[in-house]
């Protein structure tokens, strides 16, 4: 946890609930982190984890009428989201906090030109005329390396690229300056090139606008390759937190390791005989979360695990250096072989 | 676009030749025997027969179609068996009423069911969005010939607020002619009301799930604005579409409406010419009606084209 | 696992492959154009090898899968499964020859009808072929979920009621029900998490083991590629532009285009992010009219005037590594490419 | 907003729902409430000569037009006949229509529907024709058909499928098509299924749920287009007590006796709400994409 | 902001409406039937007799009394052997298109009325020769003398002698006339006439009445055009047109249903008129006398025992203020009402008539009653009668048709299985059925008779007695043996008679005259 003051957003036991046909579901079951200003945090886990649920409840964008912010409290430069009105929260997004989405082919309104979709972002927040608010549409385009910006305004998005369309998303998201940019698997449905390109983009702009990035993803070498410090979830609870190059020498938690065994490696050399090492699996499901788990959610699938761990749920324990990890048996896994 | 409109009046060719051919043919076989009717009270066989060759019938049955189809060609719709009038001057004395009912009702049920149903699928499975949904199902069930009697029973009779039947063009006032339809329009809009509302909502409520409007709300927009910009044009194009197909719906409910209010349309001229079996009458309106919904069905797919981008002609 | 034996002839041949999908317009909706999907394409694959065919959206790798499947029909080009010419055959004669061949989809949630029952579905081809009746079939489709790691009890079961990986399982003990020769695997994983793709990976690689099956894997994923193939192809706006061994794609890479995905590719490892080589710019151009000469020319920094004009074809420039690029002579300097003027 | 569900793991196995009725009537009040009032009233159909306490067609002019009374449940019609034992036999005819239409539009549609939808020759000639039947408007079609021919009850159910094909056809292409670039139609044709076994096993029963939907709609305007038939003279013979004939003939003595009118009239209401219910209801539970397109 | 537009186009609309409505006085009726062909003599439906009377003139008109007045005529002598008529036109007779009307127009009109109406083709069965004298003057000579020449011409009912231009008189009576041009007070509108809505007359303004301003009674006297314009409104649905009365969208309506009267009757500024006295209308159940079983008088006597005509009174009227029960042929209340065969309607014994039929050789084979669905008091009536012979035990096969193919099936003779029938139901006007001679259904004519064709040369013999008859009291008693006759026969089984009042706005209009046989219209005008 780094020092206090310096923190633009705190989040402390972060419950986010649904009701569904099968009962409750404790999508998010009590999450803490927190974000210093110009950070860049990464939040990874596999799907289902309730890293999207997290980054949704922050801006209070869970549809009422299935979810709920159960508990927990959420600080946005010391004001506390989870009972600020709906007026005021409207206000608050797209202006100082804003979010850019997984599929750039739907999360763009097909019907509306690029330039009506950023330059509405500026007149609602900023309160400038609509010709005013289309020059800076126009300046955004350029800042993410659009070509000929100005023509693209009175485009529409199914005339742009895959890419195209996420550098616009960038460009509405950053249109107001915000403080904080929630970015929900960005480049997931974007092929390898553009996939950097994007990142190399987002890299750029946080250093220029000073913008703190939350990169919420399930692959690892996207966290390793962007992220300063990474939060690993599983089945809704926060498992392991560190400094990315502390958190890749030397995972703590079982789960992590198990992600980083299971992946295959780009960068490893194959063996001399190029036959292919067996992958590690993580054996087992990830368990249902209709029914509240008892102790460690892992521990089912959990090598190292011992009765405790399936009974009581397991602190979380500071080894130092920013590096924490709920796990009983963090001696046993430190001490084996990665 | 132009290109788009020339070929699709080229594709109704098929589909008007259909109807021709089945009209034609459906009259031509059916047992009654018009010759007999129109020969009049103490008609003797000869005389019969004699009616049957001044209309043309004893020809063979494929020179009877080739003329019809020569004469139609022409713009020519035969004359009324009855009345010795044309066909096509009996329609065009009783087009302004059908029309002026058609479009009131059409403007009064858009008006009124598209903001219903937009409402209803913002506060979904709310208390308002059941009382919608409740009078669009009912409003499907009710006959449409029960309402009307029920409201001239209370608005006419009762009430002496509105007229009980009749049409006054729009050459006598606007303010009568506006009366006369008010009734006849409610009646035969609350179905096709429910429709819309209901399509409304359905396609309201499906695009509010998608990821653009969430999109919206993550750049903290104003409701309505995400609502009636955002989210209404992209449902706009299945509410025209139902708005397209409901115009069939209510061609079959003015013929309804226009016995009750007893309004000399067209739906009454239909109905009363193949009840006395009035072979060119009939087959005229058919294909007024036919080529009608066929034009109405180009406008819609054109207005596609304003209402979404990526449709493109 | 034993590398593949050179001698026995290849169980699939592709020579110059070609699917063009035409583009109608205009007022009497005449051919305006065609979008040149695969555009002359060839490989071949030994019994128990894995092909991977790599590339981005749009390269035609998926086009090429469902044409040697014969599930569209090829432009041109001849294909030749287990020595048998299969590109003309019309649906009916192909009939007798698709036991060979059969595949795994990418969406495990549309790729089974939602309405039968998971053992009949598996057991569908058995049947189709005649391969077994009524409880012969039980019992065999009960093996096979035994193969696959599922309880033969979940036979009953229907489509609903599986996770993703489950269902891969599924699709993969349907394809190996009438023991093919190949398996065509589109993005077989893509669509699972990490932990889940690790158990499917695996199991491919032991069924390919055991039963000498023909993989052509097709995935966009460099680092699964790298793990499952033998060899493998890297795909660019319809063409192949490089074919190699696996050891070699990673250690020299020689096409540009390969290089710039090697270096875009994200690996779990964060000193990488200093090694950044130089990442390629600009979109990939719309295959209905792709750049003239080399298609990559257009993004890629080593292009010279030449290669704007004339289209690399592709040759062996050194032992069993295939590369189309002009500046890649037979016999040249693996070395690094100079950039230009 | 992406549906909750896919937020979670989607690497469980959803334990198998065990079918009870309990749930499966609290979940969908629609179906039930449908279900319900149409069994009903198909009870009141089928049992309608103990029902109705007096003979539907015997005229009585001496008590003609009397208001609804403890003998006369529903009041009685201007030929002195009781209105309750009508209405209750013209709960058959309705039913009957209803039904049969729902049932030989659903068969001829699905044929066509199918047969348009997996093969591109037949489709550009038979949908051709549909447009043609689609151009012209339902009623008036059926009023030509049956104004033709000998009126009678089995004319009037052929008059009304005539236009109701084209609709159901529509729905069966539309959704053959769709089902047709699913992968696991691909997938069965390379697990070397032929096209006779493909459409029977894997096209056919992803059609029924919408067409079952699609049916239900037919059989509730297959009532309305009745009654509006008998109303305008051109349907069911006045003999026949269906509730179009009672309404039709009701009318003229509305303002004195509106029971002639008003019950019959709400009866067909309800019969036409409650199989719509069961519409709403089946569509939601069988097909909720479907749902949508509608 | 819908509001705005409304308020503005009201605005702008209002005064043109009131100004339309102002100087022209309209009269807007609805009749018993709608006016949809324009020719008199071509139809015996009633309604176009009505239209023919606005725009032509007659000859001579029958007044209340049923006494025939001199109308288009001036004078007239009859010579002494009663066999040369001569008629002189009255001055100032002019067609609509302007032209005089002229001997010429007179006899061609005539000989077209005569060749194609009952009472027509019986006067010039009598008739050698028409002979013009000049324009204004023309004799008829007969062969033998007839009493009813001058009641004929002056007939009212359907297919008034009516006087048209030489031109269309011409036309061939089976055609029917194109253009509607009379010598009447009012004018035809046939730009504005819409079949099966609207039929409109315009004011005759050179139309020249009979001098002396003779009191109106029925078609005697001056008519003189009461309004501008007589709207003839169709309105289908009767409880509609009651409503429309009570609204005052329409001010005359000739036929109310009988069970709105009560409603009328307390309707504000609604008046209602009876009809004059034997103004009604008879039911008659009509048998095929040509095939079996009615072609056997015993099959035919049987049926009169099933009929109870209480029963179908009370189903078509109702309210039995406005039926009498009248076991006769001839209109009760009629000059020559008689109670001549009424014997046979006084059994009403259902197994009787099925004892008589069975004896009369009736087997049980199928009895085609043709079924009219769409009349108001016909439809009624055919039910009554299909049940009581259902319940009777007969095999009835009733086949439902509209009114107009009753009409065309009836005119057939062929066999009840291929195409004919046995039973119809059709109602015919009191002031016709009053008089052995102008009731047409009363003759036995054989095939050149009434459908149904029965044939008995004495009935015939009677009517044309009767016709001869001088004295009253010979007509009396001649009457009373053709009714006995009749009933022996059964032409026809009367079942009761029944007469609906006029209702109109007597607060708006006024000059309304009891008509006999046809509505009178000319004469009404606008307060």
């Amino acid at each position: 946890m780094s020092a206090a003051g310096s923190n633009i957003l705190e989040v402390r036991n972060l419950e986010t609930q649904f009701n569904t046909l099968d009962g409750v579901v404790r999508a998010v079951d009590g999450v803490s982190f927190d974000l210093a200003r110009g950070e860049t945090l990464g939040i990874v886990g596999e799907s289902g984890c309730g890293k999207s649920v997290t980054a949704l409840s922050i801006l209070r964008l869970i549809p009422p009428e299935t979810g709920r912010i159960a508990a927990g409290s959420i600080k946005f430069e010391g004001e506390e989201l989870t009972s600020l009105g709906e007026a005021a929260m409207k206000r608050l997004r797209g202006h100082r906090i804003s979010m850019i989405f997984q599929e750039p082919m739907t999360s763009l309104n097909p019907v509306l030109t690029v330039g009506t979709q950023i330059a509405e972002n500026v007149v609602r927040h900023m309160g400038v005329p609509w010709r005013a608010a289309r020059e800076r549409a126009c300046e955004m385009l350029d800042l993410v390396r659009i070509a000929d910006a100005r023509r693209r305004l009175d485009e529409y998005p199914h005339q742009l690229s895959g890419g195209m369309r996420q550098r616009v998303m960038i460009a509405m998201a950053l249109s107001c300056d915000p403080q904080v940019l929630i970015a929900d698997e960005p480049t997931t449905a974007l092929d390898v090139t553009i996939q950097a390109q994007i990142l190399q983009l987002m890299l750029e702009l946080k250093e220029k606008t000073g913008t703190a990035i939350v990169l919420i993803t399930h692959d690892l070498g996207v966290v390793a390759e962007t992220t300063e410090r990474v939060v690993v979830m599983y089945a809704g609870r926060k498992v392991e937190e560190a400094p990315v190059e502390a958190l890749f020498a030397e995972p703590l938690h079982p789960y992590t390791r198990g992600l980083m065994r299971a992946i295959p490696r780009l960068d490893v050399e194959a063996d001399a005989a190029g036959t292919r090492p067996r992958l590690q699996e993580i054996p087992g499901l990830v368990p249902r979360l209709t029914q509240p788990i008892p102790g460690c959610a892992f521990a089912p699938r959990c090598g190292f695990a011992t009765e405790r761990c399936r009974v009581e749920p397991p602190p979380l324990v500071d080894v130092g250096a920013g590096h924490t990890v709920a796990c009983w048996e963090v001696d046993r896994v430190r001490a084996s072989a990665l | 676009m132009t290109a788009y409109i020339v070929r699709r009046l080229f594709a109704t060719l098929p589909v008007m030749a259909v109807v021709a051919l089945f009209v034609f043919f459906l009259l031509r076989f059916a047992p009654g025997d018009p010759a007999a009717i129109i020969a009049g009270d103490d008609a003797t066989a000869e005389s019969i027969a004699a009616v049957r060759a001044k209309l043309g019938l004893d020809r063979p049955m494929v020179e009877q179609f080739f003329v019809w189809v020569w004469s139609l060609m022409q713009g020519d719709l035969g004359v009324s068996i009855f009345s010795n009038l044309a066909v096509t001057r009996l329609i065009s004395q009783r087009l302004e009423p059908t029309v002026a009912l058609t479009l009131s009702t059409l403007f009064v049920a858009v008006a009124l069911a598209v903001p219903i149903g937009v409402v209803a699928a913002w506060k979904a499975r709310k208390l308002v969005d059941r009382l919608v949904m409740g009078f669009a199902v009912l409003g499907f069930a009710m006959p449409g010939f029960v309402l009307a009697y029920i409201l001239i029973y209370f608005f006419a009779v009762q009430w002496q607020l509105l007229p009980v039947q009749g049409y006054k063009p729009i050459a006598e006032g606007f303010l009568p002619f506006a009366e006369s339809l008010i009734l006849p329009s409610v009646a035969l809009g609350v179905t096709y009301m429910a429709l819309i509302a209901r399509i409304t909502r359905a396609s309201m409520l499906e695009v509010l799930a998608q990821d653009y409007i969430r999109t919206a709300n993550a750049k903290g927009l104003a409701t309505d604005r995400v609502l009636l910009l955002h989210a209404l044009k992209n449902a706009a194009v299945p509410i025209v579409t139902v708005i397209g197909i409901g115009i069939a719906l209510l061609i079959s409910g003015v013929v309804i409406a226009e016995t009750v209010f007893n309004i000399p349309g067209l739906g009454r001229l239909t109905v009363d010419a193949v009840l006395k079996r009035d072979y060119p009458v009939v087959q005229g309106l058919i294909l007024v009606f036919a080529g009608a919904k066929v034009l109405v069905n180009l406008i819609i797919d054109i207005s596609y084209a304003f209402l979404d981008p990526r449709i493109r002609y | 696992m034993s590398e593949p034996s050179a001698a026995e002839r290849p169980v699939l041949e592709v020579e110059g492959l070609v699917k063009h999908f035409p583009i109608h317009g205009g007022l009497l909706q005449r051919r305006t154009g065609e979008v040149r999907a695969v555009d002359g394409v060839s490989f071949s694959i030994a019994r128990g090898e894995t092909l991977g065919l790599v590339g981005e959206s749009g390269c035609g790798k998926s086009t090429i899968g469902k044409t040697v499947l014969k599930l569209i029909e090829p432009t041109s080009g001849r294909i030749v499964l287990a020595g048998e010419n299969i590109s003309a055959l019309k649906p009916g004669a192909m009939w007798a020859h698709r036991r060979r061949i059969q595949t795994i989809f990418q969406d495990p949630y549309s790729s089974m009808n939602p309405r039968l029952p998971a053992g009949t579905i598996v057991g569908e081809p058995l049947e189709n072929f005649g391969l077994s009746r009524g409880r012969d079939t039980d019992e065999r489709v009960a093996k096979l979920f035994e193969r696959v790691g599922l309880r033969p009890d979940a036979m009953r079961k229907y489509a609903h009621e599986f996770s993703g990986g489950q269902r891969q399982r599924l699709g993969i003990a349907k394809a190996l029900s009438v023991n093919p020769d190949v398996i065509v695997a589109d993005e077989p994983v893509s669509a699972l998490d990490v932990s889940v793709q690790a158990q499917v990976l695996n199991l491919l690689i032991d069924l390919q083991e055991e039963f000498r099956l023909a993989y052509l894997f097709i995935s966009h994923d460099l680092a699964v590629m790298r793990h499952i193939s033998h060899r493998i192809a890297v795909m660019y706006l319809g063409r192949i532009v490089e074919i190699t061994t696996k050891r070699r794609l990673f250690s020299q890479p020689l096409h540009p285009y390969t290089e710039a995905l090697l270096s875009a590719a994200t690996a779990p490892d964060p000193k990488r992010r200093r090694q950044r080589k130089r990442i390629v710019e600009g979109d990939v151009p719309s295959p209905a009219n792709p750049p003239p000469g080399c298609h990559f020319h257009t993004r890629c920094p080593y292009a010279t005037a030449e290669c704007k004009v004339t289209a690399p074809p592709l040759i062996e420039v050194a032992e069993g590594h295939h590369v189309a690029c002009l500046r890649r002579p037979v016999g040249g300097d693996p070395g690094p490419l100079s950039i230009p003027g | 907003m992406t549906a909750p569900m896919a937020i979670l793991a989607d690497d469980f196995v959803l334990p198998p729902r065990r079918f009870s009725l309990a749930t499966a009537i609290r979940r969908n009040p629609t179906i039930t409430f449908g279900a319900v009032l149409l069994a009903a009233l198909i009870i009141v159909g089928i049992f309608a000569p103990y029902i109705a306490y007096s003979d539907p067609f015997k005229i009585a002019p001496v008590n003609r037009l009397r208001p609804p009374s403890e003998r006369w449940w529903f009041g009685t019609d201007q030929f002195g006949r009781d209105v309750f034992s009508r209405t209750v036999y013209g709960a058959r005819v309705s039913l009957i229509v209803g039904l049969s239409v729902a049932l030989f539009s659903s068969a001829v549609g699905l044929g066509l529907g199918l047969l348009c939808g997996y093969f591109r020759k037949v489709d550009s000639i038979v949908m051709r024709i549909m447009d043609g039947l689609m151009a012209i408007p339902s009623i008036l079609l059926a009023i030509a058909l049956i104004t033709l021919t000998r009126p009678g009850l089995g004319i009037v159910i052929v008059a009304i499928v005539i236009p109701e094909v084209p609709r159901i056809v529509r729905v069966v292409r539309a959704v053959v098509l769709s089902i047709r670039n699913q992968p696991y139609i691909e997938s069965a044709i390379a697990g070397g299924t032929k096209n006779t076994k493909l459409l029977l096993r894997h096209v056919l029963p992803n059609t029924l749920a919408p067409l079952i939907v699609q049916s239900t709609y037919v059989c509730a305007s297959g009532m309305l287009i009745e009654a509006s038939l008998s109303f305008l003279g051109a349907g069911v013979p006045p003999e026949v007590p269906s509730w179009g004939n009672i309404i039709a003939q009701g009318r003229t003595f509305f303002q004195i006796a509106p029971w002639t009118i008003l019950i019959p009239g709400v009866f067909l209401a309800i019969t036409v709400l409650a199989v719509n219910l069961l519409g709403d209801g089946l569509r939601d539970r069988l097909d909720p994409r479907l749902a949508r397109r509608l | 902001m819908l509001k705005r537009i409304l308020a503005g186009a009201l605005a702008l609309v209002i005064p043109f409406a009131v100004h339309a409505q102002g100087q022209e006085k309209v009269l807007r009726a609805v009749m018993h039937a709608d006016v949809r062909v324009i020719d008199p003599i071509w139809t015996t439906q009633t309604i176009a007799s009505i239209h023919g009377m606005l725009i032509y003139d007659t000859l001579f008109g029958n007044d209340a009394n049923l006494k025939p007045q001199p109308q288009m005529v001036g004078k007239y002598e009859i010579s002494p052997d009663r066999l040369t008529y001569t008629f002189t036109l009255r001055d100032g007779l002019k067609f609509h298109d302007g032209s005089p009307v002229t001997t010429k127009d007179v006899i061609a009109s005539l000989k077209r009325w005569g060749s194609k109406d009952g009472v027509g083709i019986r006067l010039f069965s009598y008739v050698v020769k028409q002979e013009a004298v000049d324009d204004k003057t023309f004799k008829m000579i007969l062969k033998e003398p007839y009493g009813m020449v001058l009641e004929s011409l002056g007939k009212s009912g359907s297919s008034v002698a009516i006087i048209m231009r030489e031109q269309e008189a011409l036309t061939d009576p089976q055609q029917q006339v194109k253009e509607a041009i009379g010598s009447g007070p009012y004018k035809f509108a046939k730009d504005q006439w819409v079949p099966g809505s609207k039929a409109v007359y315009l004011k005759n303004k050179d139309y020249v009445p009979r001098p002396g301003n003779e009191p109106p009674s029925s078609f005697a006297g001056s008519k003189i055009p009461g309004v501008d314009r007589i709207e003839l409104v169709w309105i289908s649905d009767p409880q509609t047109a009651m409503s429309a009365l009570v609204n005052g969208e329409i001010d005359f309506y000739e036929a109310p249903n009988n069970d709105f009267l009560p409603i009328l009757a307390k309707a504000k500024g609604v008046k209602l008129m009876m009809t004059g006295k034997i103004d009604s209308t008879q039911g008659m159940i009509r048998l095929n006398h040509l095939h079996p079983p009615f072609n056997n008088i015993k099959a035919r006597q049987a049926m009169y025992h099933l009929i109870n005509q209480e029963d179908f009174l009370r189903a078509i009227v109702g309210n039995p203020e406005y039926y009498r029960v009248c076991h006769g042929l001839l209109t009760c209340g009629g000059p020559y009402e008689n109670d001549g065969g009424s014997a046979f309607l006084k059994d009403y014994n259902p197994k009787k008539a099925m004892q008589l039929l069975k004896e009369a050789g009736y087997k049980g084979e199928p009895i085609t009653v043709l079924f009219t669905t769409d009349h108001n008091t016909i439809t009624p009536a055919t039910q009554v009668l299909v049940q009581a012979m259902r319940e009777a035990g007969i095999n009835v096969d009733a086949q439902s048709m509209d009114w107009g193919s009753v009409v065309s099936r009836r005119a057939k003779k062929d066999p009840p299985a291929n195409g004919g029938w046995n039973i119809f139901i059709t109602t015919t006007g009191g002031v016709g059925a009053s008089n052995p001679v102008l009731h047409t259904w009363i003759g036995a004519a054989c095939d050149k008779g009434l459908f149904g064709w029965p044939c008995d040369p004495e009935i015939e013999k009677l009517r044309n007695a009767f016709a001869f008859a001088q004295t009253d009291e010979e007509r009396k008693k001649i009457a009373k043996d053709l009714q006995t006759r009749a009933m022996e026969q059964v032409v026809y089984i009367p079942f009761g008679q029944w007469n609906t009042p006029l209702a109109f706005r007597a607060d708006k209009i006024d000059g309304v005259v009891p008509n006999t046989g046809l509505a009178v219209l000319w004469g009404i005008t606008k307060k």
